[in-house]
């Protein structure tokens, strides 16, 4: 619990709901069964699906855009196969990420991930050696992986040119 | 009649508490029905007898209880503002503490007489006091020893 | 010969080239011909999906267009690839607005997005286009004795609605598979729970943590090995079982389904790479019988 | 003894399947039986209740000229109505029969004792043959019903009956303290889970209530006198302003007296500021497009809720209950408000929802970004008021966060309370209360409606909080009940009652204060007066037995004999009758 008294408001909420997967946040009754389904909660004490999603409720919006929290969710989608009343925990967290990144809160290892494979078309471009290219031959595959990096440097610049500087 | 009583007594093996039970037909009764639902197991030393209500339970039928050789008795009724007459338990529970002068009075020990209250829900209550009453009596013995 | 064309995705050919072989081996064997996709580009994975809906659905987008190029169904065997393929899939054939704009993209290449393209995991392939009376008949040796555990991969069963696959609470294909072959399936404690994969990039003691609980799980059950239908939870399941406080003599062998039922098909082990596992099959081909 | 022949008792030892005998040496008892004094015969029987152990009732006494019949089985709760119309049918009095229970307090609550269990059967066996061979017939009476109801209360629930009733064609006179009908209903500017004012859900039954031949209305009047019995009460009604009294004869009663919303003084600041309201009183605030501060008029911007204030507290009398209509109502009345206002807060301890239409009221407010936070159940929200703005300051559990607010107007969702008038209702009528201070029913499940009056019902939220909805099907039911009995045109009374023995009466009155019901009065034109017991009144609980210091009161069917003579079987049985196991 945070020192500070907070005064909700449902502004941040609203904020969630408008953008796309997030608006199923209208639906969480706080029933719980998201944390009690959640993998992460199980080995993480900190980690609370529910409480998160309250906090967006009550208008925490700093802590919750500030947090590491949304980024731990693992979207194995449990906590959604299990919702009574159809929210997607995962869904909702994509959307705070959405936003997070927005505003430069983003965690280092996705920010690198994500350059990486806008710039390169792939993932692991980095780790793909002489010794992986033998392999596949081996294997009878072909060593040329032939990626195109083109396409994502296009979508880099048409949606996410203001993420570079973050 | 005190004559008669000690016929019992001999014949038993090693001694058991005999308990007249007086019980109200709306609650009591039905709360010791449903403790035999509910398969409630106590002491098999009472015997529950039904009267429509314990206002009807006047302190001359505890006395000749007792002189009849009763070890004890109970008396088990609606909570006070629930009885199905209205107010005959508290009929009852205002004859209830000269009765018990009486019985002390009497040189009988007052712990073998008890009022208590169990609705038709409360099983449980009603077994336990079963099993109070006839433990209590138990640590005091037969009632024909303090006859004497 | 029906053809099925393989997005082979990031993971596979630097970490599981051999998951890829098998998978060509297999479905080869089983009437179903293998052609690989050239020119691709990330999926976009939970890394772009994060940051940008639209960018993530361009990018899943032209995958899903190359195929229809081709006029094929895409064939995935990584449940990160799987899954975005199929939640962009929905989300361009409800959204009108985003399918106008990825195809706006797509154009300038002459690609085009109209939603013919179906997106396959193996597990469907399997189950649902060869089948298990197909599988069953071209099985050839038998394991004996064997008792092993099904992971089936989140985002290969979840969320239900859009992917298709499994009953996502008891998902059941690896486990009917397992048997076809001859081995038991085991019933493990939180069997449908994540490998914890997903979560190495944040946090790499807790994805540990939920990886190495799941194999004690298996083990606990009495299972001999772990049978995969994910790269990314065969690599995770896998090196959670190494590293500093862990016991060598409880490790068990991770295999994704294609090595293990090529064996039993009469696939040679060098074609499908098994040789190249960092855990060590052994408990599982000795148990491999003559004729069945 | 008035019963002019020799008793002739016949004993049958049900072996209820295993459930008796299993467990009891029933083949035993029922030997002993033979040898008690005045039993003809015995036997014991799978199961006495089945139509062969009812047949085998019947050609018994016809063989063997039985007088008098004793069943063991099970609780005489159970099936004593059935086996004394075996007896009837067999051609006895119904009061000949006496039933003693093997089951419930022998087999099944001494099951691992069976000697100890038998031993016991075979004394209560004994008891119940020594009380039957002092049993006497008494005659089976019944009454006349007048065709009239009396509906205590004219809110939906009293509006409800009366107009079932009279459309089944029978008379109803309605009588309501208030100057107007309707209730909490009418004042209410919105209804869960439709969407319209309470004026216009209970508006129609007002109109077809007044305008109804068999229904006579009695506003601005209360019932003062009630006396007599089922089928056959008179109630004297008042009309609180110009203080003149009417009689009616009454068949029967239903009383729906409705509820109190509780004003909850030293909650939350209630009664500190203006602006600090019941859901009740937001309820009654003239609708405007507006929602306005009562304090000042200003429009207001944002409102809290809180809910729970006053009921589930355990401990706290008459309000431990749960008030039911509070959660979908405050949904319904937040989401309304959060399209006019920029917040709306509901603090709950929990939540629910539980009836067909409620849990979508539920969404519906989240949906619109109504606020929900649940404070502990053991820390409540604080409230100050301070120069007239209202400092809310609470945890919120599930995001475990200290909060604080600033509403402009603050709702407290209070409890549904008994009224505070009800004792005189209960009196009045003979009813009871239940611990919570609502009426109590005759059996909570079985016979909801029901009281033990026999002919008066309760209906609506004078039982329990209920909503709109829930009292409506009271209401209906408790008509039901009512059209049953003026139906059947009579109705059988108990002849189990009490009778004043006048050459023992010493003229002391105990037994006028004693009895709960004033059936017994002092017959004056006596010298010195006599107690006489007018039947009809009695309930025949036998208080007045037990008090009259003179024995001059017998409780028929329930006489110190009858009942001592089972004591003195139990405790003096001749040595040969005894451990015969």
């Amino acid at each position: 619990m945070s020192n500070e008294t907070h005064t909700p408001s449902s502004d941040f909420a609203k904020e969630i709901a408008s953008i796309p997967g997030g608006e199923v946040i209208n639906k969480c009754i706080q029933c719980g069964i998201c944390t009690a389904s959640c993998v992460v909660a199980y080995v993480d004490d900190q980690y609370r699906p529910r409480r998160l999603i309250q906090k967006i409720l009550i208008g925490k919006r700093d802590e919750v855009l500030n947090s590491d929290q949304p980024w731990l969710c693992m979207t194995c989608r449990m906590c959604e196969e299990r919702c009574q009343e159809g929210v997607s925990p995962a869904e909702i967290f994509h959307a705070v990420r959405v936003l997070a990144a927005k505003e430069g809160h983003i965690p280092k290892v996705f920010q690198n991930t994500i350059e990486k494979v806008l710039c390169d078309g792939w993932m692991l471009a980095d780790a793909y050696t002489d010794f992986n290219e033998d392999e596949r031959e081996d294997l009878g595959l072909n060593p040329a992986l032939a990626w195109n990096d083109t396409f994502t440097k296009k979508v880099k610049k048409k949606y996410l040119a203001g993420e570079e500087s973050a | 009649m005190t004559t008669k009583t000690a016929a019992k007594i001999g014949n038993t093996k090693s001694w058991e508490p005999r308990v007249v039970a007086f019980c109200c037909n709306w609650c009591s009764y039905a709360g010791a029905d449903l403790a035999g639902t509910s398969r409630i197991q106590y002491p098999p030393n009472a015997r529950i007898l039904r009267v429509n209500c314990t206002g009807r339970i006047s302190p001359e039928f505890i006395l000749a209880a007792l002189e009849m050789g009763a070890d004890g008795v109970l008396v088990s009724g609606c909570h006070p503002g629930d009885c199905h007459y209205t107010s005959g338990n508290l009929k009852l529970r205002a004859r209830w503490t000269v009765m018990k002068k009486a019985i002390e009075q009497a040189g009988v020990d007052p712990r073998r007489v008890r009022l208590q209250w169990a609705s038709a829900s409360e099983a449980q209550i009603f077994a336990d006091g079963v099993r109070t009453l006839i433990k209590q009596v138990k640590e005091l013995g037969p009632i024909m020893e303090e006859w004497k | 010969m029906k053809e099925i064309m393989l997005y082979r995705g990031c993971t596979i050919p630097v970490r599981l080239p051999a998951y890829e072989a098998a998978t060509i081996a297999v479905l080869g064997k089983l009437g179903v011909k293998v052609v690989e996709m050239d020119d691709a580009n990330c999926c976009g994975a939970q890394y772009v999906e994060s940051v940008s809906r639209m960018a993530f659905a361009a990018m899943s987008g032209r995958i899903l267009a190359l195929a229809e190029k081709e006029s094929k169904d895409i064939l995935a065997l990584c449940g990160a690839c799987s899954g975005s393929l199929k939640i962009n899939k929905h989300f361009l054939d409800t959204d009108e607005k985003a399918r106008k704009e990825v195809n706006e993209l797509l154009s300038e290449e002459g690609l085009k997005y109209t939603g013919k393209t179906r997106v396959r995991h193996l597990l469907q392939v399997l189950n649902e286009d060869i089948g298990f009376e197909a599988i069953e008949k071209a099985i050839k040796k038998s394991y004996k004795g064997l008792k092993l555990a099904a992971h089936y991969g989140c985002h290969v069963t979840r969320p239900y609605e859009i992917v298709q696959v499994d009953d996502p609470e008891n998902p059941t294909i690896i486990d009917r598979l397992i048997e076809i072959a001859g081995a038991e399936a085991v019933d493990y404690l939180g069997k449908t729970r994540c490998c914890g994969g997903p979560l190495l990039a944040m946090d790499e003691s807790l994805a540990t943590h939920i990886g190495q609980d799941k194999i004690r799980n298996a083990i606990a059950a009495g299972a001999q090995g772990m049978v995969t239908a994910c790269v990314f939870c065969d690599i995770q399941l896998t090196q959670v079982q190494f590293g500093e406080d862990t016991d060598s003599s409880k490790m068990i062998p991770v295999i994704p389904i294609v090595q293990f039922l090529g064996p039993a098909l009469g696939i040679k082990e060098d074609v499908l790479g098994i040789e190249l596992n960092k855990t060590n099959p052994d408990i599982i081909l000795s148990a491999l019988q003559g004729a069945k | 003894m008035t019963e002019a022949e020799t008793p002739r008792i016949g004993v049958f030892i049900c072996h209820c399947g295993h459930n008796i005998a299993g467990v009891v040496d029933v083949v035993a008892v029922a030997k002993m039986a033979e040898s008690l004094p005045h039993v003809v015969f015995s036997t014991d029987d799978m199961f006495m209740c089945a139509d062969a152990g009812q047949q085998l009732i019947r050609d018994k006494v016809e063989e063997h000229g039985l007088n008098r019949v004793v069943v063991a089985s099970c609780s005489p709760r159970m099936h004593e109505p059935t086996f004394r119309g075996v007896v009837e049918e067999a051609g006895l009095n119904r009061y000949l029969f006496e039933q003693t229970n093997l089951r419930e307090h022998v087999s099944w609550c001494h099951m691992r004792e069976p000697e100890a269990a038998t031993e016991k059967a075979i004394d209560l066996v004994q008891m119940s043959v020594a009380r039957a061979a002092k049993l006497e017939s008494l005659p089976v009476k019944s009454v006349k019903v007048t065709p009239r109801t009396l509906v205590v209360g004219g809110g939906i629930t009293g509006l409800r009956a009366a107009l079932d009733i009279a459309n089944r064609g029978f008379d109803v006179v309605l009588v309501d303290k208030e100057p107007k009908l309707g209730g909490h209903v009418a004042k209410w500017t919105h209804m869960f889970t439709g969407d319209r004012s309470g004026s216009e859900v209970v508006g129609p039954l007002i109109k077809e209530a007044k305008a109804h031949s068999r229904i006579e209305i009695l506003t601005n009047s209360s019932v003062v006198e009630f006396d007599g019995y089922i089928g056959n009460f008179e109630a004297t009604i008042e009309n609180r302003k110009d203080k003149s009294r009417s009689k009616f004869d009454i068949g029967t009663v239903i009383v729906a007296i409705g509820f109190d919303a509780f004003k909850p003084y030293g909650y939350y600041g209630y009664g500190e500021s203006p602006d600090v309201v019941t859901l009740a009183e937001l309820q009654e605030m003239p609708p405007r497009d507006r929602l306005l501060k009562p304090s000042d008029g200003k429009p207001a911007g944002k409102i809290a809720f809180i809910g729970c204030v006053g009921s589930r507290e355990p401990g706290k009398k008459g309000h431990e209950h749960c008030s039911r209509h509070c959660c979908p109502a405050v949904a319904k009345a937040a989401s309304d408000l959060k399209d006019r206002l920029d917040e709306v807060l509901i603090l709950y301890k929990s939540i629910r929802t539980y009836g067909r239409g409620h849990e979508e009221l539920h969404r519906l407010a989240r949906s619109k970004h109504v606020i929900y936070s649940r404070f502990p159940v053991d820390e409540d929200p604080v409230i100050e008021v301070v120069d007239g703005k209202i400092k809310m300051g609470w945890t919120d559990v599930y995001a475990d966060e200290k909060l604080q607010f600033e509403p402009d107007i603050l709702v407290l969702a209070s409890a549904m309370v008994a009224r505070s008038d009800i004792d005189e209702t209960t009196k009045l009528f003979g009813l009871t209360r239940s611990r919570d201070g609502f009426f109590n029913p005759e059996h909570i499940k079985l016979a909801p409606l029901t009281t033990h009056t026999a002919g008066v019902m309760i209906a609506g939220s004078a039982q329990a909080p209920k909503n709109a909805s829930e009292s409506v099907v009271d209401g209906s039911g408790a008509a039901a009940k009512a059209v049953g009995i003026m139906a059947q045109g009579e109705v059988e009374i108990e002849s189990t009652i009490s009778r004043v023995i006048s050459e023992l009466c010493s003229s002391c009155h105990t037994c006028v204060t004693a009895c709960p019901y004033g059936a017994i009065e002092m017959d004056e034109s006596k010298d010195p007066p006599i107690a006489f017991v007018t039947e009809a009144k009695c309930h025949g609980c036998g208080t007045c037995a037990a008090a009259c210091p003179s024995s001059a009161i017998i409780m028929l069917h329930s006489t110190d004999d009858q009942i001592m003579t089972m004591v003195q079987a139990y405790l003096c049985a001749p040595p040969d009758t005894i451990g015969s196991t």
